[in-house]
């Protein structure tokens, strides 16, 4: 009807939508179920990439892992925020995180088995994250895509580093350029898994499309995340482990073998190795901090209602 | 300023320190009660973590033998550790964090101060204008926390008692002058800690008065650290914190 | 006999099963529900780390290349270790250690007793002969707790349906047949694990009758130890299993 | 009066005490808390060795060590044993341990801090240890006397495994050398204090010299022990931490430095650097086992209630 053509209107004119604006409901719940995802992969992310902060094999590279990581807490805290102005709680989301209602990118439920996994979810995670978030900065939803726009300097930033990582085990010992390539086999398929299933599965993702949250075909950004990747790996003097992989002039683009969909679905569902993991980590987390927020809740209601509190000492 | 033999001993005390308390926060990396401590603990983790890093180089530079920072940070023996006990004691609940991190950063401000504004050690003093800012905030942080949660609810008043009966005792060592800061401070490089502790007791005042805490009486204090004689907790944080540099000897990351 | 390519790698993967399974029963050490219980855990992680000496040995000698047991245990790389994921699970509460050690014991109770009957290795028959009444033994004791806790109280029986659900999944990799031990089947060193899975399924079925249990339905097993590829609780076993040895290299203690 | 004298007259023919026999009160309790503390330092000494069992340099001192703990775990339970023949509950005393009202051997609140403590507690410890349990087989009470028969012979096996473990570091590297002359520089007084305050500080102990509970005295033990073990250490090289040790003819017996009592006294009264971690981990190991306990106790209920369950499953 006229609201929504005046709505499609809007968008095609590439008009931000704000979050007082009238919009459809299909929209809203859109936006909120993948700004959620998008959120709570950060805030899964801490923990694989957490798993080795403790154990890095340098000052420089324990503070640059550990900055990191606080990075992707941030993200996660700018995109609750953007899904608040779509009137979800912070504490909704995570209860549906929690619960194992919500999804998260699939990836996180891989472990990272060496250093050098550190140095490929750097560059192929966060790679491959960067190609999905690059279009959603100019996603039609306005906090979503000012949200996108500051993690996506981060994430640059940090594929970069996960490069370099890379690059230093690739020019080290014998055994280093073992452990960078062990980590690419290990990593390579599943950040091709990350842009999701191909075109043809994929549904619900024209209305998307439309709208303007999404601006670009799984296969399309799959292909252009290869084509971005594969350079990098030659230039380090790493093997893509895909014999099929090859440049194909006609297309110009990369012909690749076939993603192993089974597994993909496997981890989605919840078989994943980690899966279970994450989620214990997450909730255990989650409860072992109850009182403090309870605690952090009943001081602020006492300290409101108390106004005699020195306030040098309480702020 | 003061002689390598002087200095290089003196200043691993506070690098040690450093490097310790900044992996302990590091642990709680993905476990905070809330994403906004997640984001405050990796700070205040990464500031000390960063203070570690430009003490070790200035103490390599300083010794003149060659050794790294990473060298300083994985390639010693246990009892060549020279932090005090607080800084290694597990992170226990977020009220013992918080308990931990008031003691060291109301320790360290006035310290930091002092250097800052008078030590002869220039490029020490330019580490200590730094740093100084940084406790400040970790003093603030996790004051707050303290008053929060000594002040919240039942439960959470009995943890931060808890935390303090458990912590206060290694509160002591914080000012202890060793054989090596005695040198330094007779040099010129470090101030008296002695000095500085009316500071320290002072905050600790204010702070739990309004935490609703009492200061415990200590008949002993505990100590050993600075003559690296640590806990037993120590060994597993250095197994982990050692293991790739240990695992995969003389490469570079 | 079989050549020892063919040897090695097989034995690697059951003697590592044994070492990091009793590696964690140890770490129970102090922390044990009952005294009584501390001895049996104890036992049991002896039982085990025994029997990985016993094959580490005998892998040694089999490859010739002069690696000890300590080589094995304490000097390789996560990727080269071989156990399955069971093994390697943390402790968890009791509930769980005791549904690991069920699980562990019930497969390899006829397992070993296969080897005892009918391998072609002489030693590895004498290996198995003493393993297969110390795995009996590990049976008896963690049936007869999944059984009391599965049938104890409300809360225990949550906590034993939540180490089955929990672990359930990984007993695949029990009787996974990898590259290496297809050879050592085919030349008569191990036994089929598919034809002891027929008898591990009974076991189960039986103790989880009587313990009020009910056998999950997996949809995906876990695997990936005898690829080396391990959980994210590998890595810091091992930097604690090797920390000695990585520290202070080539000594003799 | 008479049945006082009978019972000094038994004890003085050296007929052992039996549970049933009749006993003064004093020396029924006296024995309850000697035995009592005997099987708390029992168990409160498997945590200091228990703290390098992941982390032993070899398979076969992995094995040693967690054989040696497990042994003590069998310590404290014969001891216990012994103690509720004298009407005292393995609860009731495990309640006095982790309220902090029993006392256990004051050694075990030093920390372990590296793996040449291992031998020196093997050594040292156990070597004071036996001294101690030595005269205790022939102690009047029965079942105590033949618990510690048990016991002696498994601690002087540990003993000689940890003079093993220190020879083996003194024959080694320098590095090695240096951990094992470390080890007995930390651990070398407060194994004299073992033995207790001088006899002319020591209170209550001629009535148990009188009982034969205790025939030496802690000061003839304390010199036992000396003389047994400064040959030990200069046998592998290793110095005595006590420039004042030296042997004197005419006494036929060592010299020493004076021992720091206020030490001794602050680690009594539980201010040595271990005892609040001591009696948190097994306040802790107690807690998180009630559930187990519970449930075992449940479970052994309602089976003798019920005799259908079937016994070859259940057992």
């Amino acid at each position: 009807e006229e609201f929504l053509a005046a709505f499609q209107a809007r968008i095609d004119r590439e008009e931000k939508i704000e979050p007082n604006d009238p919009m459809p409901e299909g929209y809203r719940r859109t936006l909120v179920r993948q700004i959620g995802q998008h959120a709570h992969s950060e805030i899964v992310g801490m923990l694989p990439e957490g798993n080795w902060i403790t154990r890095a094999p340098s000052l420089r590279r324990k503070i640059a892992l550990l900055a990191k990581v606080q990075d992707e807490g941030g993200h996660g805290l700018y995109l609750y925020s953007a899904a608040e102005t779509l009137g979800v709680s912070r504490e909704q989301m995570t209860e549906e995180l929690l619960s194992g209602k919500a999804k998260y990118s699939s990836i996180f439920n891989y472990p990272t088995l060496t250093w050098a996994d550190i140095g490929a979810v750097g560059w192929l995670v966060d790679g491959a994250a960067i190609m999905n978030q690059i279009p959603l900065c100019r996603c039609s939803y306005g906090p979503y895509a000012r949200a996108m726009i500051r993690v996506c300097k981060e994430e640059s930033f940090h594929q970069r580093q996960g490069y370099e990582i890379m690059m230093t085990l690739a020019r080290g010992s014998e055994e280093q350029k073992e452990l960078a390539q062990d980590a690419l086999n290990r990593w390579w398929w599943p950040s091709l898994m990350m842009f999701g299933p191909s075109d043809s599965e994929s549904t619900n993702s024209d209305q998307s499309m439309k709208w303007k949250i999404k601006r670009f075909s799984n296969d399309e950004l799959r292909q252009k995340f290869i084509t971005a990747t594969v350079p990098q790996a030659e230039f380090i003097g790493l093997t893509m482990p895909d014999p099929e992989l090859k440049w194909n002039e006609a297309k110009q683009a990369y012909d690749h073998g076939e993603i192993d969909w089974a597994e993909f679905k496997a981890v989605v569902r919840g078989d994943g190795q980690m899966n279970r993991d994450r989620l214990r980590d997450r909730n255990k987390a989650w409860d072992d901090g109850a009182w403090v927020r309870e605690a952090a809740l009943a001081h602020a209601r006492e300290r409101a209602e108390n106004q005699q509190i020195p306030q040098e000492a309480a702020e | 300023m003061a002689a390598a033999d002087v200095t290089v001993p003196a200043l691993i005390e506070i690098a040690d320190d450093c490097l310790i308390l900044g992996h302990r926060l590091s642990e709680w990396c993905g476990h905070a009660p809330t994403l906004e401590e997640e984001l405050a603990l990796a700070n205040m983790g990464l500031d000390l973590l960063g203070q570690a890093r430009a003490l070790y180089a200035h103490i390599g530079e300083i010794e003149g033998k060659g050794r790294s920072e990473d060298d300083f940070a994985f390639l010693r023996r246990e009892r060549d550790y020279r932090n005090c006990l607080l800084v290694e004691r597990t992170n226990g609940d977020f009220a013992a964090t918080m308990a931990r991190q008031l003691y060291f950063s109301a320790s360290m401000t006035p310290f930091w101060k002092a250097i800052s504004a008078s030590s002869n050690d220039e490029a020490l003093r330019g580490i200590a204008a730094k740093a100084e800012k940084e406790m400040a905030y970790h003093l603030r942080h996790s004051g707050e926390w303290v008053i929060r949660l000594g002040d919240g609810t039942e439960q959470s008043a009995a943890r931060m008692a808890a935390a303090v009966d458990e912590l206060h005792r290694y509160t002591g060592e914080l000012f202890m002058v060793s054989t090596a800061r005695l040198a330094a401070i007779d040099t010129g490089l470090l101030p008296d800690p002695e000095a500085l502790r009316a500071q320290f007791d002072q905050t600790i005042d204010i702070v739990f008065a309004t935490a609703k805490l009492s200061v415990p009486e200590i008949r002993t204090w505990q100590k050993g650290g600075r003559d690296g004689l640590h806990g037993e907790d120590m060994g597993h944080l250095l197994a982990e914190l050692q293991f790739m540099q240990r695992a995969y000897p003389g490469q570079t990351w």
